[in-house]
């Protein structure tokens, strides 16, 4: 399915991007995670979570078309 | 009955000016209830990180994320709390060394409450909130910064 | 090599205005080693007793003890936290419902420092300094307050 | 011995003066206690503390002629 996935910090560095749409071709976060580390090899040594509809979830939850998908760097507020 | 708030916006573009804390102070005197304040605010470390000096810190945020975060952080501390009021702060964009990027007010009757739901509401922002900050260099040059 | 510190006078004449607040907050804007600030801001309350409301609190002190006793709380306080920078003011003479008595201000590298060492010194200051405090009603007439 | 005496707060409107002379017949902070509650009773009801030379001291402490004398009602700062 078709996602248009937001990236923020140093993960939107790595990925040349903070909006981008993204073929995602399993179904959970966990597939997600996989398909991303792939295109953007970068990622592999970053610690980052996946945020699906503006909460953090595990990796097996199911994505869907529709859900707002963001991939966050640890955070630095304060 | 519970009283519903919506999200505040939080965010501050660039750093947060001392005198918005002292209007805020100002503002307070009016309600005669309040015995205690207790105010955090977080300033730009000039920190040395591998023989180079920050300059500032650039901050981005997943923004609608972090408003309902920290709404759900302000929740929490009514319920926990028994507060008057509660002010919470934080910049976007770039905010130099020396100036203040976060700004958390609370106030109760007597000091005890105000003192833990500072803390509370800090420890809880710091771990909770998406939000991302760039230690910028003099060189521009600049590294990632991540809550421990 | 232990730093000496006279005593600072922590005196101020009637209440705290938030100007002077935000002017000590400008005034670490240079230190770039603070990362955190933490302020205690104490706040007349318009208490109830016995049906009559609380209008003002006159303060008076021992201020040679009340001076010497806050001078310790500070070199007690220095020693125990890691801080850059401490300030304490108590008000004296005439203080009206919702304007601010007390005002103490510590300022570290990381947060934790500050949240204890302003705690600290708040509860040592009531206990510890003989500052007196009478509560004035409306019609002029007045109760003691104490200190639990 | 003569004293001078240093009265605050609720002590002072009690003993209706803020610095006073006193003619001291015993010499511990004790005798002083009792000697006071004599000449002002209003002071039995009530809770303070002795200074001497500002310091908090307890009752066995002997007092000389020159010490600075301060009677203490409850604290009330911050």
């Amino acid at each position: 399915m078709k996602l248009t996935i937001n990236y923020f910090g140093m993960i939107a560095e790595a990925v040349g991007s903070s909006k981008a749409d993204f073929e995602l071709h399993g179904k959970t976060v966990s597939d997600l995670k996989n398909e991303l580390e792939n295109t953007f090899p970068d990622l592999l040594g970053m610690s980052y979570q996946i945020a699906v509809n503006q909460k953090l979830v595990s990796s097996e939850t199911e994505i869907m078309e529709q859900d707002e998908i963001a991939v966050l760097p640890p955070f630095a507020g304060g | 009955m519970t009283k519903e708030r919506k999200p505040k916006n939080v965010f501050v573009e660039g750093a947060i000016p001392p005198e918005k804390i002292a209007t805020s102070i100002a503002h307070h005197q009016v309600k005669t209830n309040i015995g205690a304040h207790d105010i955090f605010l977080g300033q730009i470390r000039a920190d040395e990180i591998d023989g180079k000096i920050v300059t500032a810190i650039e901050y981005s945020a997943y923004e609608d994320m972090a408003s309902q975060a920290i709404h759900e952080i302000r929740e929490a501390a009514f319920e926990k709390f028994d507060l008057t009021c509660m002010h919470i702060y934080h910049s976007l964009g770039r905010v130099k060394a020396g100036e203040i990027c976060l700004f958390v007010f609370t106030s109760s009757a007597h000091r005890k409450e105000c003192f833990e739901a500072t803390r509370f509401i800090v420890e809880e922002i710091k771990s909770k909130a998406p939000i991302f900050g760039k230690e910028v260099f003099e060189d521009e040059t600049h590294v990632w910064k991540e809550n421990r």
